[in-house]
């Protein structure tokens, strides 16, 4: 074990990606001499030479589609779009082509090499472009995956896995935490599932449900309920496609009641989906209306980015309105 | 050349530079002066003419299959055959093909057979893509011939992505990948050729420029020389070529394979031709554009100008011809008959194939769709009779 | 009145939209001299000119970032993507810019003259890239506008609105129902209300939401129902973003259930943000889990398209299911 | 010319168009030989000065702001500003400027205050973007600057729309559009300059080549001559640009408006410039690049030779010089201290704009929110005192 932050944890995935796998390669802007603006690939040039470890041009839907070419030869290209708000020019050839490549050609061909790594996630004073969360827009999509990691060994877990895996996977890394979660982190290789939520916290009255860096915030709330003797059921859902339904819903069983929290807007966020599954399959348990917290409907903020935040006081006070209801 | 540096401000005129057409055959099937022709044997050039005429064949019948309704939708080549059927020619088997949707010469060329070309626009159970895409979206793993996508121009910075594994894995191989000039305004088209001239791939670009996108004219696609011209932006070799001309085509990428493996370096074909026919079944192109402009290209018909070199050199006769034509015609209309009796892919194919793995929820899904089909069995003819196959 | 088809409708409106307003200019790929592959926008560049109707060349975020700045300069450019399934290369001129653009300039300028049409849909053989449904992906985008029809009368009036709206439209066209639809249309001048959705028939026990042309299928499914002694509200919700969610509330608390339905596969499509609204708000009225009808989570399918389709009888099993709850 | 036809192949070489840069200055102030300066009057040309300074000044002043934590980011443009200068005062004021990011000297050339820029950095109350967006995305209204938006090119295909409109509308206007070597590689570059072309919008773009795009170098960018060899393929007429040199790019893009206007087309202009500071307050460029290129570099310095020219004319002095830099650094630092003092603004303007009237919805989720916000008071100190304002 190595106390590692967020960010140290993915370069040292894609280090051991790299060292144990020569289909592996990273590129994406300013990935290549400089490491990325984050510096998450520094050294890989260095190590793994120019040509498993470079720069493109600035061009995300060209990123994407040289790596979809890449990954249908039979790589493993781990692509960087420098900000989850930069994904958007690469929407067509990650929702029309990598999403439908193995399907459309009857399993002829596929881009499961193929695993798209951005950070995502406000927070850091960075207006409408630096800051969203994009991960429900993809959530639409059959045929990709979408990972979120917490802290620095889901993260390094998570990110093998993900490159590893048969299908194309979307990895958003939430920015916020790159150094301020620093956490203890196994130096050799291993894998977390992608598919599986995660149990970080048991509990009865209520049950908590986020990703990345907004569990965070869930957990703060969660400790602010035990004060008040609230128990709270805390769970990191790690993947949005596919997803644990069934982690979700046996918690819901057990406490009746569910609050999902991201900072994207509300409307059609992935809580959506999840609020619209859990009714159908735990409808009798629920004693509350499912609450979800979440950003507001608008731009993502500047001057108001703390009042538009899903904080852990909003949190809380959801949990004592559900509790309560 | 010019100075690098001037004290006097001048505007580079739109026009500075102009790409020439290369030519080798006249229509009458002689070489023009100068011109050197490529070494064919025999059986080589006459496998090109059959595959020129397959090729014609096919989307003939095709085209009035889908006027009879036996198929939704056709898309044909008529007119443009020597591009693709010339081209592919002069790549190696190892080579990717990453094609639009009017190069079933190309696919010919490599061995695709009537009965996959059935299979495929039929739907049916043995097409290799298993039915889920339109008529005409061939694709082969064995062939190296890349599943077709109607998304236009995506392809071409999959293609510099492709070939760029390929010289990563050090194999003896390009890929090429071809578009329409209307395909060529997209903003891949611009990603892709950058991302081949910087990172250095060995990706031939082949524009076929047929002057037409469905309805709208070249001249208001763009307004500089073609798409030619663009390369030399991107710093890529670049080479234009009358389309109708197989030996033409066949020497520029001949070229452009050899240069682009022993560079490292991607290179543009442009390829002029004309779209004879309609964009598709689902277009008449009488709404917008001449029949005199349809028949000065008719008679630039690049099968009849090959056919024409190919009697000079004393390889083909009438006889073959109608030999071939009747072959063809009946092989055709004979896997016809048996690919639209095949079934569609069994229903677990709905759910395949969307990852490495069906998901739990999808299994799930499947599940109550079958429960749904057995209780209404006659709204799912096409499955519900083979559900448990 | 008199009787016309869906697309009928659409290019009346547009005549009608340009012969008023000079500020209006159409474009596209095919738009101009050939008025579009489906014929919307024909005889209108005979009418006012090349300079107000005209062709593009083939790059859809050309055509939308072309348009965005048309806007911006004070035109209202009504912008034709030629199919839903080709307007993802345009997602980040639509969702970080249109979406975002009077926002970000506090109202110093904004793309409110912007209206992208666009057909969608699924049920006419065309497979993957003929077929989808891409309304979800643009409802998670505050700023947007989304608006679907179910008819040619429906057609005229939402899309003379959309064009005069002081925001950026999406209009979602069915293209299934472009010349099979007729219906009675007024000739004038004429709006429909944009946010407001329409109940089509009142009923009792359960409340049927749809749009655009899934609109038919639970009509038809009500009829179904109606033969069972089961009475269905039907509900056209009409505009995507902002929805109308005190007339689909209200629905529910009255009958105690609740069936969305559309095309789109399941997974975080619309049918889940509307859920997750109406399970709040009308969580003491409900009487069994609301059910969505959608698409399975595949690539839009052919050969198997008719099995994939949420149609009536699918939808009719589910209302059963959900009243039998 | 060549012809128009070929019978023997060639490539034609990547590097079949040269394009000369343009440049009437030296750096030491005079003009090179054969070069005409453009006629300036001197209040006119002492204005242009006062415009590079104040660029100048207030760029060193606010990376320190944000040094100091009082602002969360800065982006200069040091060493680019006769650029951003001298192209703009070359246009009028009804024409529209889409900027990228590094072009404050055509925003101050226009007229905008140090007390506008202040209070768009300090995302204050006064802020004509409502503290919406990071430091430097200026947008003002009456000075025709269009509000910067973060992802690139995008402005690319929306100065060509924008400009369309200018032409319908009849005004005697274009518009100019202002980019980076990097973001020259986005598809939207390839659409908006295509557009143009195609539909004849009388639009100029300038291209700031300055060497990198953050850590990239623009040999890592694009393999051909540049970006301005593109303009060609597009059929844009174009030049290229010595961009320390403040006289050739008032007169490249003097040029460029009247040939855009005089014929309803776009003009492409690339001026070659050197980034002399770090990308962004969020960069270091030591990790990526030589102190000695650096150097190079800061030996152009385009104000320096500017001053040197305004000085020969007898236009300028040392004690005009001292007076003017300690005027700009007293009023920005007065203007930040008055900046960073006004509140932000109130909490109703997190959802005022999304629309033109807030939608219900929001209506609802603001009233939620100020609930909230009265509950946790501290929490949210910024607007909890200003709920009812
Ligand atoms: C992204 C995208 N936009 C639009 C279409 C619809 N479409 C199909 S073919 C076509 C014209 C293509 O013209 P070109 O590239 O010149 O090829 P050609 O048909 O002439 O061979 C269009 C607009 C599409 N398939 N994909
Ligand atoms: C679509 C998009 N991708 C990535 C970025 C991140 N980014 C901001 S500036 C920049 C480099 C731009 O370089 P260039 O266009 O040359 O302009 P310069 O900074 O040199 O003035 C990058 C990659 C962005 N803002 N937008
Ligand atoms: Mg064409
Ligand atoms: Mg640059």
């Amino acid at each position: 074990m190595s106390s590692m932050n967020l960010l140290q944890a993915i370069n040292n995935a894609l280090d051991i990606a790299m060292s144990k796998d020569e289909k592996v390669v990273c590129f994406g802007e300013d990935v290549g001499f400089f490491g990325g603006v984050f510096r998450a690939t520094s050294h890989l040039q260095e190590k793994y030479g120019r040509a498993r470890c470079f720069n493109t041009p600035l061009v995300e839907q060209g990123i994407i589609g040289f790596a979809n070419g890449l990954a249908a030869q039979g790589h493993k290209p781990v692509a960087e779009i420098q900000f989850g708000d930069y994904i958007f020019p690469a929407f067509d050839q990650i929702v029309n082509e990598t999403a439908k490549y193995r399907y459309r050609s009857g399993n002829e061909f596929n881009v499961g090499g193929l695993t798209i790594r951005t950070p995502y996630g406000g927070g850091i004073k960075g207006g409408h472009y630096h800051s969203q969360s994009p991960e429900a827009y993809f959530a639409h999509t059959p045929g990709l995956k979408i990972v979120v990691p917490r802290n620095p060994h889901q993260a390094k877990g998570l990110l093998l896995a993900s490159i590893r895996d048969e299908n194309p996977v979307i990895f958003f890394e939430p920015k916020r935490l790159y150094r301020a979660s620093v956490g203890e982190v196994p130096e050799g290789d291993y894998e977390l599932p992608i598919g599986k939520a995660d149990i970080v916290r048991e509990g009865s009255d209520i049950t908590l449900l986020a990703w990345g860096a907004q569990m965070e915030i869930i957990s703060q709330a969660a400790s602010m309920a035990d004060n008040e003797g609230i128990d709270c059921e805390v769970i990191d859902l790690r993947s949005i496609l596919p997803w644990d339904i069934e982690t979700v819903v046996k918690s819901v069983q057990k406490t009746g009641r569910l609050l999902v929290s991201h900072e994207a807007p509300l409307t059609n966020g992935f809580g959506a989906e999840i609020v619209a599954t859990v009714q159908e399959h735990a409808f009798l348990s629920l004693e509350s209306p499912i609450l979800r917290v979440c950003g507001l409907d608008v731009p993502y903020p500047l001057a108001h980015e703390t009042e538009y935040m899903p904080d852990a006081s909003k949190v809380f006070e959801a949990i004592k309105h559900s509790v309560h209801y | 050349m010019r100075p690098s540096t001037v004290h006097t401000p001048e505007l580079i005129a739109q026009d500075a530079l102009h790409i020439p057409t290369f030519k080798l055959l006249k229509q009458d099937g002689t070489l023009y002066q100068g011109a050197a022709e490529p070494e064919f044997d025999e059986s080589f050039a006459v496998k090109l003419y059959q595959d020129l005429v397959f090729t014609r064949v096919l989307d003939e019948r095709m085209v009035n299959a889908q006027r009879q309704g036996r198929i939704p939708f056709y898309l044909a080549s008529l007119g443009e055959e020597a591009a693709s059927v010339g081209s592919t020619a002069a790549l190696k088997d190892q080579d990717m093909i990453f094609a639009q949707y009017r190069e079933q010469g190309a696919l010919r060329f490599r061995g695709f057979t009537a009965e996959q070309f059935m299979d495929q626009c039929f739907s049916n159970e043995r097409d290799l893509g298993k039915g889920r895409q339109m008529p005409i979206h061939y694709g082969s793993k064995a062939l190296n011939y890349m599943t077709i996508s109607s998304p236009l121009a995506t392809q071409i910075p999959q293609a510099a992505g492709y070939s760029y594994g390929q010289k990563l894995q050090g194999n003896d191989a390009v890929s090429i990948c071809y578009f329409g000039e209307g395909a060529a305004s997209e903003g891949d088209f611009h990603a892709g050729l950058n991302m081949a001239a910087v990172l250095n791939c060995p990706t031939i670009f082949l524009c076929r420029n047929n002057g037409y996108a469905i309805s709208t004219p070249a001249e208001e696609q763009f307004k500089g020389d073609g798409v030619a011209s663009r390369g030399i932006g991107y710093g890529i070799n670049t080479i234009r070529v009358d389309g109708n001309d197989l030996l033409a085509v066949f020497v520029a990428t001949q070229m452009a394979r050899e240069y682009a493996l022993a560079n490292n370096a991607p290179v543009l074909i442009e390829a002029m031709s004309y779209r004879l026919g309609a964009h598709s079944t689902s277009d008449d192109p009488t709404g917008y554009r001449s029949k005199e402009e349809e028949a000065k290209w008719a008679k630039k018909d690049p099968i009849l100008r090959y056919k024409h070199w190919l009697t000079q050199k004393g390889w083909w006769d009438d006889n073959k011809e109608k030999a071939l034509y009747s072959e063809y015609r009946e092989e055709i209309l004979a896997q016809m008959k048996a690919a639209e009796k095949r079934p569609v892919p069994t229903l677990d194919h709905l759910i395949t194939d969307v990852y490495d793995e069906p998901t739990e929820q999808l299994k799930q899904q499947l599940t109550e769709l079958k429960q749904h089909v057995r209780k209404y069995p006659n709204q799912y003819p096409k499955t519900s009779g083979r559900l448990d196959a």
